[in-house]
Parts: C-alpha cells; structure tokens; sequence
C-alpha cells in the first residue's frame, strides 16, 4: 500500500508506531485453527501494523453469523463460504466475498473404510448424516446422480453439530459436511478410517470452500482498507507456506494460555490446507469470476437458492 | 350586597337556627359510632334464602361497651366483618362515625389469633404502629407494660407457635389494643382463657376502656362476662334476621369481679338466657 | 353474549393494546432499518412467511414438535414428581440424587449430546430427552419444596390418627405441595417447549426446530422467525393452559390461595 | 471435632458412597469400552485433563465465567422479584408482561444470537443477557405465585389496621412468599452457570463455556469434560449455598417450613 | 425330665401363684387408661429452668372422665401432646395402657381445629375412617348422622373457611370422636361455642361415653362444665411442677344440666376455684 505511506508522511515525525491504527474486526468461520494461521502469522509478525491496521478477531456462534453481522455493519470483515455469499445475495442480504483463501472444497464425503461404499451410487439405501445446512442435500444428490445412483433411495439425516459422533457410533452410514483437514483427521485419531471422496469428482463444482467477505456498504467505504489488509494477509500466509512449523507455531501459542489446540491435528489440517490455498500464478486469494458463475449457476440448478443471483456482483477481487 | 338593619338581623336569626340544626344532626351522628341501617348479606352468590343477615338495624352508641351475644354460626362475627370494612353489605349501609365503613376506621381483633408467625409476640404488637408509623420507642415501651399487665412477660421475644393457645388470643388482644382507633371489635377475646386469667384481663380491660372512653364492641358466649363488662347486650335472631333484641344493663361502674356472685347478676344472665333461648325452642 | 365480550376486552384491552404498539414499533423499526430485516424480519414478512409456508409448518413440523413437547413434558412431570416423593420419603436418596439432579443442568448440551445420539440415535427419544433434561429440574426442585414446605401441624394431627408415612404424604403432603408444584408446572411447560427445539438441533428430519435451524443456515430469516413465533405461541397456550388448569385446582382444593387480597 | 466428623459422615456417608460407586462404575463403563472415550472419558482421564490445564481452567476460564455468573444472577434475581412485584401490584403490567416473559423463554438462542450480538458486541453483556433470559424466569413465575399465594387472612387482618398496599405487601405477601421465592432462586442459581456457558458460546474468548465449546469441536473430550465438571461444582456451591441462606431464613422467619414432619 | 409327684404338685402350684401375679399385674395396670410418671418436658433446648413440666405423676383410671384444669400456659396442651405421641419426655415416661405412648394410639383433639383446609367437612370427618381403611359408607352415614346432631346439619359440603368459629370447633369434634379410639384428648372442645349449644354438646357427649366407656381427657377454663362432664379433675400446677391436685366429682349419673343450678354444683366450683387460686396468690 502507498496511501498507508501516504498516511505516515503527513504525520511527518511521528512515529509510524504512534500513529492510531485503523481498528479492523475481523469473524472467523468458526474457532481458530490452521486455516487461519495465515491471519495469526501476520498479527504476530506486525504485518497489518505495517499497514496501519489493528486486526480485532471474533468468534461466532453459530457458522450462520458472520454473514449477518457483516451485513449488519457489526464487524468489517467475516470469514464464510462461497455457497453462503451466493445464498445471502439470494435473501438479499447485501455481502460480497473479497477473497478466496481456500480454492477448493474441503467438504467430502466421508465413509468407514471397508463398509463397502466405494463411489456416491453406492449410498442408495444408506443413511447419509449432514449438519442442517441444506448444500450437503444439494450435493449429495448432484453426486449420486451423476454417478448413477438414485438419490430418493437415500436417507438423508440431519445430525446437527454431532458429525463425529453420528459416524463413529454408526448412527449414520456416511457423512457429508465433514472437513477433510478436521472431522476426518480427528475421525482417524479416534481410530476410524475414513475414504474421502471428493464431490467435485462428480461434477460438483470446485468451489471456494472459505472466502473472506464484508458489506457492500463496506466495500464502496473501506475497500482501500481491505486492500490493505489483504496486502498484510498475503505477506502472512507467504510467511506459512515458507514457514509451515513457525506459522503453525504462532497459533498455538495464541492459543495456548486459554484452550490449548492439538498441535498434531493442526499440523495435519495444515499440511492438507497449504496446497489448496496456493492461487498458483495469480497472487494468494485471486477469485476468478468464472467459479462464481459456475457455483451461482449450480445452486439454482440445484434449487438451494430460488432466484439466479447475478454472479459478477457477488464478489469484488482484492488483488489481480 | 347591604340591606336595612331588620333584614340583616332576620337573616342572621335564620342563619343561626340553621346552624343549631346542622350541629345537633351532627350531634346526634356523632352520638352513634356504629350504626346499621337494613343490613342484609350473603356470602357467595347464594340465594336470598341463605342469606346470613337480613335487615338487621343496629346503632352503637358512642363511648358504650356494647356485648354482642347469640348462637353459634348466626353471624356474629360477619357482622364485625362489616364493620371493619372487610365485605360490603348487599343491601343496607354501615357507617361509622356518621361515614360508610371501610377497612382501617376500627380496630378489631378477629376470632383466629392470625398473629404473623414470622413475627414474635413484640414484632406483632408493633405492627399497628409500624403501619401508622407512629413513634417506635414509644409503641414499644407501651408494648412491654401492657405485656407485663396481660401476664405476657418475658414473651416479647416468643415467636407465636411457642405460646400456648390463651397466650395467642392474650398476644392477638395486645396487638388489637395498640391500634389507636375509637372503635374496637373484640371477637370472642377471652374464649381462651381460664377464669383467673380472664379475670385478670376484665380488669385491664374496664380500667382501659374507662380511661380512654373508646366505644367496644365485644363477642362473647360468657353470660357473666357479658353482663360484668356492658352498657348494653345485643343477642342476634337465629336466622340472622330483624332487629338484634336489646339488654341494657343498669350495673353501677367501675364493677367489681364480685358482681358476679351477686343476684343482680344472676337475674340479668337469667334474663339473657331466656333472650337467647327463647329463640331456639 | 355482548357483555362477555365486553369483560373479555375490559381484562385483556391493555394487554392487547400493549402488544399492538410492540407489534407497530417493531414494524417501525424494521422499516425505518433499525434492524436489519435479515436478523430481525418485520412482522409483517413474518406473517406473509406463516402464510406461504403453513402447509410445511402447520402440518409437518408442528405437530411433530407438538408431539416430543408433551411426551417431554408427561415423563418429566412424572419423573419429577416421583423423584421429589421419593427425595422426600426417604433422606439418603435426596442426599444420593439431588447432587446429581444439580449436575445433569449444568452440563452444556454440547458435552452430552453425542450421548443422546448414542443411545437413542436420530428417533424421537433423542428429542424427549433433552426435553426432559430441560423440564424436569423446576418440577423437582418446586415439588420437594413444596412436599417439605407443608404445615407441620397438620401433619402431627394426621400421625396422632395413625396416619402412615405414604397416608401422610397423600393426605396432607400432597394437597399442600399442590401451589408449588404448580409453580414448577408452569415453568416445565414453558421449558419443554424449548427442549425440543434443542433436542431438534441435535439431529431430526422434522420439527419447528429443525425447520428453525435449516432456516437459519440458509440465512432466510423470515422463515426462522415464522418458526419462532409457532414455537412462542405454543409455550404460551400451553402455559395459559396450565394456569388455567392451576387456578380451577386451587379454587376448588381452597389451598391457600383463597383468591388475591385486594 | 470427631464428633462433628463422625455427624458428618452419618449425613453424607451414602451420598459420598454413592457418589464414589457411580465414579467406580462410570471408569469401568470407559475402560471396558461401553463407551467411546471420545464421547465420555473415564474419571481419571478427566481429573488428568483438570490439572494439566489447571492454570487456563483456574485461572483463566473460571473467573470470567463466575463474574458472568454472578452479575447475571444478580441482576435476574433484581429484575425478577421487582418484575413480579409489579406484576402482583398492578394487574394490567401482569398482562402487559407476562406473555412477553413466556415468549423470551420459547424463543431458541439461534434465532437472537446475532440480535444479543448486534446490542452488546463481544463484552461481557451479552453472555449478562443470555444469563438472564435464562434465569430470570423461574425467579418470576415463583416469586408471582408467592406472592398470590399468601394467605388472605392475614392480608385482610392488615386492612383493618389500615394497611396500603405496599405496606401490605412488605409486611406480609413478602415475608409469605419467601419459600417459593427461594425456590425460583434455586433454579436460577444452577440456570444462570448454564446461562453464562451458553452466552460464551454467542461470542467469547474467554470461560469455561467458550473453552468447552472449542474442545468440544476439536473433540477433546477430555479437556471438554474437565471444563464440565468444574461447571458441574459451580453449580453445586451455588446451591447449596442457596440452601443454606434459604434454610437460615426460613428459619428464623418461622414460614411454614419449621422443619420435616418426621 | 420326671419328677416325683410331690415335687411336681408344688411346681405347678408356684406356677399358678406366679401367673395370678401376673394377672393381677396387668389388671392393675390395665385399670390404668393413662399413666405418667415422673415426667419432665421442655420445650427447645432451653435449660432446666424453663421446664414445662417437672417430674409431673398422674394416673387416669380407665373408663373415667377426667378434666384438666389449670392457668393458661401451665402445660396442659403439652400434657396431651405428651400423651398422643406427638412429643417425647425428656425424663420419665407417659404409658398409655401399659405401654410407652405412640402417635395413633389415642384419638386427639388440638386446641387449633386444624381442619384440613382442601376438605369438605364431611371430608375432615372421613379422615380417620380413611386412615384406618375401614368401612367408608358405615363411616359416611354415622357421620351424617352425628353431625345432625351437634347442629352441624347441611354443613357437610362446606369447606372450613365457610364456617363460623364454633361450627369449625364442632367439625373437629366430629372429626376426633370419628376416630374409633378407647382413649380420647380434647383440647379446650366447647371453648367457642354459646351457652345453648355447649349444652347440647354435653348432652351428647356424655351419652356417647356411657354407651362406650371410653377413657377420656378433656381440658376445659369453664368450672361448671367440668363439674358437669367429669369423675376427676386434676388441676396442673402453675410452674408445671409436681403432681396435680386432684378432685373426685361424686355425683350421681346420668347427669342433667339442671345440675348447674344446684348447691352441690357450686359446692365443687368453690372447691376448684380455690384449688386454682391457691397456686397464684
Ligand atoms: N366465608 C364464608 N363463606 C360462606 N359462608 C360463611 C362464610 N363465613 C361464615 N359463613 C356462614 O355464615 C354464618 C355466620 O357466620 P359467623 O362467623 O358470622 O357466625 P358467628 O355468629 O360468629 O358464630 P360463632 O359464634 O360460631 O363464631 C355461618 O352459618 C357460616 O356458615
Ligand atoms: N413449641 C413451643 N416451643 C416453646 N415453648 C412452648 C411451645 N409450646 C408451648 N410452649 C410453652 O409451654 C408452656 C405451656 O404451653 P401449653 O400450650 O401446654 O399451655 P396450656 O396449659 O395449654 O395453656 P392454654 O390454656 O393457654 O392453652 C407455655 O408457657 C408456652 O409458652
Ligand atoms: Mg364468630
Ligand atoms: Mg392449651
């Protein structure tokens, strides 16, 4: 950022460290970890204090409330999913994603191995156990008809905040809305093996499975600051991908004195994280418009959302 | 406004008779402390026919001790209920001291001790001045002499289900007797006690009443004590209807407790017995 | 007829002013973006909302919901009443169980729920229990306060006649437990309603709750509010319903509420 | 001070026996496999779990959780009993505001999360708010039905000494709603531990409810259970110490309950 | 084993001198409905000094009328909760025909009416038949039956609250005499009733004790119904100390009101008022 210089010379002597910081609220998806140790990497390294931002971090309560609050004008800045952002658009609730920080799904279909279910066709007659959000119905049913199957042969199972336990006490037959990096390591751990098979695999598409989002009250504001905070992002995953121990290393000692993280989960989730973040050519949390037009057109297919929602306004690209 | 001087002093005389008049109606008012006019009620929405009173006329004449006798369950005590304000006739009116009756003009002592039971037998008797909020050191001095006089000493501090049942009705009777009021209605006071104590209690009561010259009304089922203590006697109709029949009782005061030994008294309890079985045969 | 209406409007006129003018400023405030309508919709979406969505609402999910709310609400006031009788016949089992009684509502659903699913799966007794675990705590609670509050004296005259243990409980124990354990009714009844609704978070298929928790994860507010105000409109006619129930069993049992002294 | 050992072992002995018998059986269910450790941990593992992070537990998690606690009881307990002051003095306020109670009790915390969020952000009132909508109601409902509840009696004998309302109300309906005003605090006083864990969960970072929720979603039942238990005491101390101020006071006012009819 | 025929003989004559012993034992004891001896109460924890009744003996003979008299706050309320079970001496014992008294082991009527509030009259006088699980249309038809005689006609679907003081005192006298018991307490029984009905309750009462024969206790402040009512009365010191002074009442049965208006009447009543006096002067 220049404006950010820009703002230390108009201060002329003053140090860049007295200057007030710009306060930026940030929600994450959920409670801290690996994903978001990017973020923490760049707090701790003072990379958003390089760009006169102070970042104040959240937790919601429920995955559904950083899209409202955001929206609601309570933080600047929340952490959601790219299905969510197109679904919110379609209430018409006024949000837009800025970034992609994860580029592909992360949401697999989880089945025990050995139980014999080997691709989506194969659940016809199974019971399937999904947290309330409707996407997972909307994908498994995608999934099992292009592989053939018939989906009204399905059970779908709402099982609430409870994925692991619904698999591993055999409630449910398979799990949809499980993490590859969270739900299967931790499944793993309690000794149940997991075969994960992708959706995109079956004509799903590869959508962007967390994206940052803020207002479009925010966006026509406060998009030089976004930028800027994008900017110190970038440096701080940069710093993870580099420094994978480290960058994990600061997370958990941010978390440490309060509810201490798993250090071998983490490393595992991060180890699965790090490649699907990578933008390749384009800088870290390029979206391309083409993605977003792919996954507005797939939930209308699909009948998550009732209304098209015209994919071009649902995003605004922070970096080329 | 002039006029000429005859005319001025008709008017004055005119004034004057007009006056005299209204003060000897209020003298006249004032002269009855309770008085009911046609009285009839009902508890419950019940017919007419169950009614408990039915035209029932009664006046009280200030500064009397006024004993109400009669069977049990012909409404002697709804009647004090009236009085006190606590149901409203159905017909008729109440007044007291000339106004129609509502709760807190008199004092009364209900027929259940209904002393607070989180409250000890002082806490109780303050309870009259704590409501009127009157002076505390006082009520309390107060509180502990009479105590003494009732045979309550060192029970201030007794909380009520630690009395015996006399020592109740003699801590509710405290309690009655600590309200500043003109009127009293004393239900059945002393139906708890035994001949000395109650002896005891006349005296305190008849020295109290004739000092203060507060006008009582007092239940009682004990002939003697009725005759011993009243001006007047009134003995209710079995079914609660008309006129109460009315004794007065022409006994010099103060009256001693051996009045009760004497054959004037044996004549008006006679006298009494005859009023209230006469109704019942 | 007109002159019970007119008794009705004189007791309830305020009350329905009152919610009028709630209802309005609400109105107001989603209008006028105080709130925004996506966290809190207006009144009138919701209404439109319970319009097109009766079908699903009224005959799906609320009879489902209605269902685990009464069996929630029978097994709860019957296990609670049983446990406060047996806390208070016999000392040691107060002493055994109260301590855990205290523990089970401390829990957060979240430590306990994989329990639930691990024993009843997704069937409806999943629903029931957190139902229970939610509503019988106030009927345990009021009704051994209630047992112990009881005048001792009329207790002493029933044991001076002979009275057993269980006859004292039945004959005098009980009739006076009765306004507590009303008090703890009320609010059991108010409790279960919410106790589905979570018992329905932890996985369903159907329910007010369900339907509340899929509307929620699809942002479509107006929906989670129709399902709300269902959910509030039941807890409040069973509570009605409880009071009335109360009122007539008082009355006519003349345990001390003899009526309010004005 | 044997003797006062040995009175207390008497009292407690089976409740510590029986409590010691269930931990016993709890262990064995886990080792044995009944059950996954993942879904319930044995004992020890928890009590492992307690003090190897005794310092965040105690030191950090628990004192913020008590402050919640004890603000939002506090404030449920004065907004309670004012509440149904009014509601007991002024007929219309009753059916003004006692729908509006049950509604605030039937309506699930998602639904409001975002509105508790919007109003207070992340400080410590919002967990205050969520405590009092969940603790407050018993507080009502039991201190409303005390204070009907007393007997008319006295009521009308304090008429006649010219008692105001509010006299009559202090001086006795009060002291007459005593036992089932503690009986509402009671509930309150486990509800509002609970209050507080659910109110961390809208947005914390810092408590024994934000610390449980996050091992919980890490599935590390262990620290997610030792998070539990420490709730678990929490509430226990709370009630019993309500017991015991209960006890004292009913007690020494000489309410209804003078002691257990044997 | 085998004894010679002497031997035996004086066995068996030992044996029947020992079993008369034992006969006489228990007639004796048997003659006794309530024995107790040297019996000392107190009330909480108090010391020695605010004992309630100190090493107090008294005996009622089986199938007698005795009565109790005694100051108001005396102990005699706390003598029958003695004796019903209700409160253990702390030293001595109370035996109630020969064995160590128990709750349910004498019919009791308190001095409060204790009425069950949430039961109809009739409902409070079915409670002992209830309690004993006996014949419940038997129970029903003596109940109506009874309470048409003590003037409680009609009442028998009111609930307490809607009963006069006297009508609820009679509804517990009901409700005690309903209790098939040989032995019965009554605490202060006729204490709020009118001249007329008390008369009618005497009346009653006394031909159910001459058909039955039970022992009964009664505590009473009215001399007259004593004397009327009693074979003995006792008459409790004032500091709870002692044995009471007792009076035989030898008068002839059946006894008839009329017996009020005789010499031989306030012969007793002198005899008792002296006995009660003596302790307070
Ligand atoms: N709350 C009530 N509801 C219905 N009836 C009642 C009520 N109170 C009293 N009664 C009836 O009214 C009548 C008169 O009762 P009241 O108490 O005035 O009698 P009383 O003359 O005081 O009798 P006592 O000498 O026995 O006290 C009785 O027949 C009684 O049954
Ligand atoms: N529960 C109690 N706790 C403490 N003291 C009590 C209790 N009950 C009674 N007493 C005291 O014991 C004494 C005797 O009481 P009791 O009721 O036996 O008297 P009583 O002879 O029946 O008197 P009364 O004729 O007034 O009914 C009284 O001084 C009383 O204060
Ligand atoms: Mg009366
Ligand atoms: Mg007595």
């Amino acid at each position: 950022g220049c404006s950010s210089k820009e703002a230390n010379k108009n201060n002329g002597e003053a140090a860049a460290g007295d200057e007030p910081l710009r306060k930026v609220s940030v929600m994450l998806d959920w409670y801290p970890n690996a994903v978001h140790s990017g973020l923490y990497a760049a707090i701790e390294q003072g990379y958003f204090a390089e760009q006169g931002l102070q970042i104040e971090v959240q937790m919601p309560a429920d995955t559904n409330d950083p899209l409202r609050l955001v929206a609601a004008g309570k933080v600047d800045l929340a952490l959601s999913y790219q299905m969510q952002v197109l679904m919110a658009r379609a209430e018409g609730i006024p949000v837009q994603s800025l970034a992609a920080l994860v580029r592909h799904p992360l949401n697999y279909l989880l089945v025990p191995t050995g139980s014999g279910i080997q691709s989506p066709k194969d659940l016809e007659g199974k019971t399937v156990g999904y947290p309330s959000i409707p996407t997972n119905e909307a994908i498994i049913q995608a999934i099992v008809t292009a592989d053939g199957g018939d989906f009204s042969k399905v059970t779908m199972t709402d099982v609430g905040w409870d994925l692991i336990p619904a698999l591993a006490t055999g409630q449910v037959d398979a799990l949809i809305g499980g993490y590859i990096n969270h739900e299967r390591i931790l499944l793993e751990k309690e000794g149940h093996e997991t075969l994960a098979i992708n959706p995109v695999d079956y004509g799903v598409p590869d959508f962007y499975e967390l994206v940052l989002a803020a207002s479009e009250e925010g966006v026509g504001n406060d998009l030089d600051v976004y930028k800027k905070f994008w900017q110190a992002m970038i440096k701080g995953q940069q710093y993870v991908a580099e420094h994978p121990q480290e960058g994990l290393g600061i997370l958990l000692a941010h978390e440490k004195s309060e509810s201490p993280l798993d250090e071998e989960i983490e490393e595992k989730s991060l180890e699965i994280l790090l490649p699907l973040m990578d933008a390749g050519e384009r800088p870290f949390g390029y979206q391309d418009p083409a993605s977003w037009q792919e996954a507005a057109q797939w939930l209308l297919d699909h009948g998550v959302i009732q209304q098209a929602v015209p994919s071009d306004e649902a995003f605004v690209n922070l970096v080329e | 406004m002039t006029f000429s001087a005859p005319i001025q002093s008709l008017v004055q005389q005119l004034g004057i008779i007009a006056k005299e008049r209204e003060i000897e109606r209020y003298r006249r008012d004032w002269a009855v402390a309770v008085k009911l006019e046609q009285v009839s009620f009902t508890y419950g929405e019940k017919s007419e026919d169950t009614a408990v009173l039915r035209d029932m006329n009664m006046h009280v004449p200030r500064g009397e001790f006024v004993s109400l006798l009669g069977k049990s369950g012909t409404g002697k005590s709804t009647v004090f209920k009236l009085i006190a304000g606590l149901i409203q006739p159905s017909n008729g009116q109440v007044l007291v001291e000339g106004e129609p009756c509502e709760a807190g003009r008199v004092g009364y002592m209900p027929q259940k001790d209904l002393l607070l039971p989180w409250r000890t037998v002082l806490g109780n008797a303050m309870l009259a001045c704590e409501l009127s909020g009157g002076d505390r050191k006082l009520a309390k001095s107060r509180a502990l002499e009479w105590m003494a006089r009732i045979g309550l000493e060192g029970c201030a501090d007794a909380y009520p289900h630690e009395l015996s049942g006399g020592m109740r009705q003699r801590a509710a009777f405290l309690r009655t007797m600590m309200t500043d009021k003109d009127v009293l209605l004393l239900d059945e006071p002393f139906g708890a006690l035994d001949a000395l104590t109650k002896r005891e209690m006349h005296l305190w009561l008849l020295s109290f009443w004739e000092q203060m010259q507060r006008t009582v009304l007092f239940i009682t089922h004990d002939l003697e004590e009725a005759v011993l203590l009243s001006d007047r006697v009134f003995v209710l109709q079995a079914n609660g209807a008309g006129q109460p029949q009315q004794l007065r009782i022409d006994l010099p005061r103060p009256r001693k407790p051996e009045l009760v030994h004497t054959i004037q008294m044996l004549d008006y309890r006679k006298r009494l017995e005859r009023m209230i079985y006469a109704q019942h045969d | 007829m007109r002159s019970m209406i007119k008794h009705w409007l004189h007791i309830y006129g305020y009350a329905a002013a009152f919610a009028a003018l709630i209802v309005a400023l609400w109105e107001a405030c989603v209008r006028l973006d105080f709130v925004p309508s996506f966290i809190i919709p207006a009144p009138s979406q919701i209404a439109v909302a319970i319009w097109i969505d009766r079908h699903p609402l009224f005959a799906v999910h609320l009879p489902v919901t209605l269902g685990e709310v009464l069996l929630g609400l029978g097994l709860s006031v019957g296990g609670g009443v049983l446990l406060a009788i047996l806390m208070h016949l016999y000392r040691p089992v107060e002493r055994m169980l109260y301590p855990l009684v205290i523990v089970s509502q401390t829990i957060p659903i979240i430590a306990i729920s994989p329990v639930f699913i691990l024993w009843f799966g997704y069937t409806v007794w999943s629903k029931v229990a957190v139902t229970i675990l939610i509503a019988f705590f106030p009927v345990v609670v009021n009704t051994y306060d209630g047992l112990r509050q009881g005048d001792k004296e009329y207790g002493e005259l029933l044991r001076t006649m002979g009275a057993s243990r269980l006859q004292l409980l039945t004959k005098v124990q009980i009739p006076m437990a009765l306004p507590s354990f009303f008090s703890g009714l009320k609010l059991a009844v108010v409790f279960s309603v919410i106790g589905a609704t979570i018992g329905e978070w932890l996985g369903a298929s159907a329910g007010l709750g369900y339907f509340s928790r899929r509307m929620s994860s699809s942002l479509r507010a107006d929906e989670l509010f129709a399902a709300v105000v269902l959910l509030s409109l039941l807890g409040m006619l069973l509570f009605g319903w409880v009071s009335l129930l109360e009122r007539r069993m008082l009355r006519r049992t003349n345990i001390q509420r003899r009526g309010r002294s004005k």
